[in-house]
């Protein structure tokens, strides 16, 4: 509101109202800086890999050439990627509030997101079996380290997903419930940006060396 | 007041689009592709290197760009601005470690001087 | 920059720098050993400290007086001259960026010169040293829970906390530890070192006067570390000669057995020496080795808990099975 | 996977048994004996009063950023006094187990605490100080502090910041537990590696230790989130970013650095987690772990940590240095700059804490080099403070002393740092007292900073100010104690005595460590006159003005005093940068608002209290190995989050004429007066 001073200019000093933040936006942005800091604990991750990636490192054991399976990780990166394109286009569907389409996309990249957790699991189940799990060398520790950090961060995606889908159906589009499916996401594609960093540096350039 | 607001409508939901998410994933998919096919190509080490950097940056751009939906305006800005804050940290924590340990590991570890010959049995 | 010149410059900013010191507690001036470096490489070391430091208190000292001034002088009880709204100056700003950052850049050149005079790796500062004709001493060190193992492999001895080497000749060290950290230092003479388990790493240094200094660990590693101390000896060249020989005539030998049980926790308190003929060749990379594949020396469960019986009984046991 | 450990082990208790209760040290028993004395007063007299109620629902429920700041605080001070307790410890066992005829009292050869017990005070000093006395304080002085200065209604997410809270509270309980059940790790502060592997370390000190860092440290991240969002989207309308005061500025670049570097510790942790649960090979010496990958992660974190702490120190001074100056901030432009170039540089120069390890002399002058770097943007500031000062109306009131003796111990801290950046003086001085002399100038130029800003805001959040009489005879025993302290710890450094030494061997020093005995006296003579200050403050509780040192001249000067709960009962309009001195010379800084909107608030919740206890637990079960109790409350934790997430309570709406009889009558709406039940809105859904 507007009040006058000795001098009898409008001064605005006060604003009634002005609180009302736009909650969602603050919401995706808070979320956003969390991301960078999960990229940050991510690039710790890397940067660790790169250490360790070393025959000195290896204590014996096998370097990444040895541990990876090249192709399998193609084929995951295209069915993230699927699976982050399966949530985007449900949250499509939000735009007109079409809660079945949101609810198709979820179900879509949470399987999806299953199927890639399994060829990852079995990946790496089958490479301890062989002996070379993640306490034979320091290599080793960090390789199963980084995976097994970016399958938890999946699997934490599916969890969230799961609730998702039960609280888009119990409790509708409100304004918590839109804004935790614009984090979610966020989330899933950051785990699938992520992956194409794990893919370039551990599948590609690991397998090259 | 919050009961007037219509969470749908906003800008940030209104956004997506199923053309650029389409888009972003057939970039994706096909840089990554490229990526894996060069490396079935023999190339010489640092050639491929630089090849597949080249493809999974573009990859990683063409998903800000149009998965996340970066842009500079009003609503995206201070993402972005995150965004470019962060990445120098990126680059310093990945780059100077591999540095600091480049000079380390031939200072601190002469692997292939006594200890090799004294035991060779330890890294075979 | 040729030795001498560096020792008058020492000689001439010590007082300055000692000059608090002395005001503060003249009775343990002689307990400061930082300002009595021996040998080239510790010289160094306080030559640049003394240069960095004068430099810096040209903007420091100044800055003080501001900081005790301004308060004093603009104090409301003064009256002084008052302007509330004055609150940028261009040419403030520039000076106040522009002063640090000359004085800085001069700080960067010359600590970056230091660093190369004194890399512990090779010294820059020893390579015209009286001593760098002759070829060096080798000498291996191996941090132990909680001893000092040196090991001189071209004279075929070692012993244990006691360090001899001759005066005028290079000391190339060589370190590595059993299973923790330590930190190699000897003030007044050589740099700190970190003699870590699995690595190797170096550190050397030349002294051309016969002496005695004290080293010990400067990085934590477990309940003995604070009685991880040696002696250094700095003895003329005929007594080294007959010192080796003496030592080689010992029927100790150290081998890679007897070593093992020196390497078992053990606080040597008052830094009691032992020593040993014929060493294990590759005494050395057998304990590097060893590490690498993940031997290590756990400290009982005594010594941790109950550490105060047990460094009066390691005062008491022998330092080295004799 | 699980490691095989030594000693017992049972599936219900895990490693924990009665032998794990060090009743038998006669130190601990008696600690543990005030402890509880001072639970059960503190316990009774809120059962006495009848206030047990009302400290639930209005405290530890609460979501009201300034609640959560004074928490914060309340927990800093604590934690500062136990770190203190420690401290003057190490001090005395030095002291006394001086050289080798040194006698030795309760069981100790030398001195009277056995090394290992030594080792462990030193550890919790070093943690406790920044994890649980500095972080809090400057967290919660943040808390307090920012919302107000842009005048924001509380912080982006209430909710969060209230869980950030409650998980550092939760690692400080760890470490408190840790006292009295097991022990603290033996390994520094730091963590030295391999040291603190399963093998050379297989007590329970060190779990305890890393899950009260790592629960901290989550907490810490949370927080940074929420403080930036809240300056990015909260500020009121005119609030341009070259308005903010220079605190908010300092505030929004430490908790850049904070988002930014507690990952890669949390990441370090994690390492040496699984190392220590499941057998991998991060850190140990052997099987081709790599140590020094710890030291250089810990240290990207550590080495931005330090200005985490020293900008916020930072941004007080630029706050008390023109209200005390009565004059503006000089250079606000390159305050901001320098700012943001202590952070940039801050997080390029790490690897200077291991000058000693053995990287190339390019590396160590690189790091050198950069390390200097930052004695540009920190000369700047200091600058512009004393350009500030320069042609002022200085008064010395107690936070503007410990401004000024903050500013000369930031000149020593700053000269003895840039010797060491010169990894040729490094060589010299690395590990010794002179670099514990030379981070306690540092850590002293933050604790002056968090003292000043207390006194400087405590009348804006409680209504009275505190005694300016015995508030400066603590600054001043405060003062002399620390030269007497730290000034024989800068000698020591030079007569090569190194840090972490729980017995010396050098007689001959036995001066200096009695004056520095003598400083440790002089704190506890400072401590009384803290408490006296305090008392004699809470007796007279002398009301304060809204501008409570007549010479403010940010926003938050322009509430009422106390500050209301809802902080602004209308938001202000922003119309230039020190928004009061602005009014003041426009003759406006009492003109009130006329009428008033409804204010939407969010309802307190228990969550993130409950959320706190379940990480404790969790901690703890994790320390002691009881499995099933970890898995229990991880799970619980996550079940919480959950049912939370499916409330749909959108908060309360505070009427018009609700605020207009606070706006009359101040004490109603103050942060320590009980609210009545105010009913919640139902969320709903759009279509």
């Amino acid at each position: 509101m507007a009040t006058s001073n000795p001098t009898g200019a409008a001064l605005a000093l006060w604003n009634p109202g002005a609180d009302e933040h736009d909650p969602i936006s603050a919401r995706t942005y808070g979320f956003w800086l969390y991301l960078i800091g999960d990229a940050l604990l991510f690039c710790s991750l890397f940067a660790s890999y790169a250490v360790l990636d070393n025959p000195v490192n290896a204590a014996g054991g096998p370097l990444t050439a040895q541990v990876i399976n090249t192709p399998h990780g193609l084929w995951q990166t295209f069915i993230i990627l699927a699976s982050v394109l399966a949530y985007s286009l449900g949250t499509v569907s939000l735009k007109n509030g079409n809660a079945a389409g949101v609810q198709l996309g979820i179900l879509a990249a949470l399987l999806l997101g299953g199927a890639f957790l399994y060829i990852s699991g079995t990946d790496l189940w089958a490479l301890a079996a062989q002996g070379n799990g993640p306490t034979r060398s320091a290599f080793l520790s960090v390789f199963f380290t980084l995976l097994l950090t970016h399958g938890l961060h999946m699997l934490f995606g599916i969890l969230w997903m799961l609730v998702m889908l039960v609280q888009v159906g119990v409790l509708g589009f409100t304004k918590d419930v839109v804004g935790r499916l614009l984090n979610l996401r966020l989330f899933w594609q950051f785990q699938a940006t992520m992956w194409v960093c794990v893919y370039f540096y551990v599948y590609l350039l690991g397998g090259a060396r | 007041m919050s009961s007037h607001y219509n969470p749908l409508q906003h800008p940030e939901v209104q956004q997506g689009t199923t053309g650029r998410y389409i888009a972003a994933f057939l970039a994706s998919a096909a840089l990554m592709g490229g990526a894996y096919y060069a490396s079935t190509q023999k190339l010489p080490l640092m050639e491929f290197a630089a090849t597949a950097a080249a493809l999974s940056l573009a990859a990683l751009v063409s998903q800000l760009a149009l998965f996340f939906g970066l842009n500079i305006s009003q609503a995206q800005i201070w993402k972005g601005v995150a965004l470019f804050l962060a990445i120098p940290l990126f680059i310093i924590t990945i780059g100077m470690t591999v540095w600091a340990f480049s000079s380390l590991y031939s200072r601190t570890m002469p692997m292939d001087g006594m200890l090799m010959s004294g035991q060779p049995t330890l890294l075979q | 920059m040729n030795p001498p010149k560096q020792r008058r410059a020492s000689l001439l900013l010590k007082p300055l720098l000692a000059l608090p010191a002395l005001l503060l507690s003249g009775c343990t001036m002689a307990g400061i050993r930082l300002f009595h470096p021996a040998g080239l490489v510790a010289g160094a070391e306080m030559h640049y400290t003394l240069i960095l430091v004068i430099t810096m208190l040209i903007i420091i000292v100044p800055t003080l007086l501001m900081t005790i001034i301004f308060p004093l002088r603009y104090h409301h009880s003064r009256n002084a001259k008052y302007t509330p709204d004055w609150h940028f100056s261009l040419t403030i700003e520039l000076l106040a960026w522009g002063i640090p950052f000359a004085i800085v850049a001069f700080l960067c050149y010359l600590t970056i010169q230091g660093v190369y005079a004194v890399n512990p790796w090779a010294p820059g500062i020893l390579a015209n040293a009286p001593g760098a004709r002759q070829p060096p001493i080798n000498v291996e060190v191996i941090a132990t829970d909680w001893q000092w193992v040196f090991v001189y492999p071209d004279q075929g001895i070692a012993t244990i906390d006691d360090l001899v080497v001759p005066s005028g000749r290079v000391v190339h060290l060589q370190m590595t530890a059993t299973s923790n950290m330590n930190g190699f230092y000897i003030p007044q003479v050589a740099p700190m070192v970190d003699a870590m388990p699995a690595m190797e790493s170096r550190d050397a240094f030349e002294l051309d006067q016969p002496a005695t200094y004290t080293g010990f660990s400067t990085d934590f590693s477990g309940a003995g570390f604070s009685w991880m101390q040696f002696s250094t000896r700095v003895v003329p060249q005929a007594e080294f000669d007959s010192w080796v020989a003496s030592v080689q005539a010992n029927p100790n030998q150290l081998t890679y057995a007897a070593f093992q049980k020196i390497a078992q926790p053990t606080v040597n308190a008052g830094a009691k020496p032992a020593y040993f003929s014929a060493p294990d060749k590759n005494l050395f990379g057998e304990v590097m080795t060893a590490a690498m594949q993940g031997v290590v020396y756990p400290v009982p469960d005594s010594f941790t808990k109950r550490v105060s019986d047990n460094s009066a009984q390691g005062a008491q046991a022998p330092a080295s099975p004799q | 996977m699980q490691v095989a450990v030594d000693g017992p082990w049972s599936p219900l208790l895990g490693r924990l048994s009665l032998a794990a209760i060090p009743y038998d040290n006669p130190i601990l028993v008696s600690t543990f004996a005030v402890v509880a004395l001072l639970g059960i007063v503190i316990i009774g007299a809120a059962l006495y009063f009848g206030k047990l109620g009302y400290i639930w629902r209005e405290w530890l429920t609460t979501v009201d950023h300034k609640k959560i700041g004074v928490m914060y605080i309340i927990l800093g001070l604590v934690m500062l006094f136990r770190g203190f307790m420690d401290g003057a410890m190490m001090r005395t066992q030095q002291l006394l187990a001086d050289g080798p005829n040194s006698p030795g009292y309760l069981g100790a050869q030398h001195g009277y605490l056995p090394p290992y017990h030594f080792d462990q005070i030193y550890t919790a000093h070093g943690t406790l100080m920044l994890f649980f006395a500095a972080t809090p304080l400057v967290a919660g002085l943040g808390n307090l502090i920012v919302p107000l200065q842009i005048g924001a209604r509380d912080m982006a997410f209430p909710y969060l910041n209230a869980t950030s809270l409650w998980l550092t509270v939760s690692g400080a309980a760890l470490c408190m537990i840790s006292l009295f059940v097991g022990e603290f790790s033996n390994a520094t502060w730091v963590g030295l590696m391999p040291f603190s592997e399963m093998p050379t370390n297989p007590g329970v000190g060190v779990d305890y230790w890393m899950w009260a860092f790592q629960l901290s440290s989550i907490g810490t991240t949370f927080n940074a989130i929420n403080m930036i969002a809240t300056i990015v989207k909260m500020r009121a309308p005119g609030m341009r970013w070259f308005r903010m005061p220079v605190y908010c500025w300092s505030s929004l670049t430490t908790n850049i650095i904070g988002l930014s570097i507690f990952p890669v510790v949390t990441v370090a942790l994690t390492m040496l987690g699984i190392d220590r649960y499941f057998g991998t090979h991060f850190f140990t010496a052997g099987y081709g772990g790599n140590f020094m990958l710890y030291v250089n992660l810990f240290w990207i974190w550590g080495h931005p940590e330090v200005y985490f702490l020293m900008l916020p120190a930072f941004g007080l001074f630029s706050e008390i240095v023109p209200t005390f100056s009565n004059k503006a901030l000089f250079g606000y432009p390159t305050m901001v700059a320098a700012s943001f170039s202590i952070g940039g540089i801050g997080w390029v120069v790490w690897a200077h804490h291991f000058f000693t390890m053995g990287m190339g002399p390019e590396l160590n002058g690189y790091f050198s080099a950069a390390t200097m770097l930052v004695g540009i943007p920190t000369g700047v500031k200091a600058f512009n403070w004393l350009f500030t000062m320069y042609r002022g109306r200085i008064t010395y009131a107690t936070p503007m002393l410990w401004a000024l003796i903050g500013l000369v111990l930031l000149l020593i801290g700053g000269l003895t740092g840039m010797m060491l950046s010169a990894s040729v003086f490094d060589y010299t001085v690395h590990n010794s007292l002179f670099v514990v002399a030379h981070f306690h100038c540092m850590v002293l130029v933050i604790g002056a900073a968090l003292f000043a800003g207390v006194t400087y805001w405590w009348p804006k959040v409680f209504g009275f100010k505190l005694d300016e009489r015995n508030g400066q005879m603590y600054f001043w025993t405060f003062v002399l104690a620390s030269l007497l302290v730290f000034v024989p710890l800068f000698y020591l450094g030079f007569a090569g005595v190194t840090r972490r030494l729980d017995y010396i061997y050098n007689p001959a020093l036995k001066p200096l460590l009695w004056v520095s005995e003598g400083g440790i006296g002089m704190y506890f003579v400072s401590l009384f006159y803290f408490g006296k200050m305090l008392y004699v403050s809470l007796r007279d509780q002398i009301p304060a003005q809204a501008d409570a040192w007549g010479t403010g001249r940010t926003l938050e000067w322009l509430t009422h005093t106390p500050v209301p709960f809802y902080n602004f009962a209308v938001t202000p309009q922003i119309n230039a940068r020190d928004e009061l001195a602005w009014r003041k010379a426009k003759g406006v800084e009492g003109v009130q608002p006329t009428h008033y909107v409804p204010i939407h608030l969010p309802s307190n919740t228990a969550v993130p209290v409950i959320i706190g206890a379940l990480a404790t637990v969790f901690g703890f079960a994790m320390t002691w190995r009881i499995w099933w109790l970890s898995i229990a409350s991880l799970l619980a934790i996550i079940i919480v989050v959950i049912i939370r997430s499916f409330d749909k309570n959108e908060g309360y709406v505070l009427s018009a004429e609700d605020i207009a009889k606070m706006e009359n009558q101040v004490a109603l709406a103050s942060i320590i007066a009980e609210q009545p039940k105010r009913p919640a809105l139902a969320q709903v859904e759009a279509h």
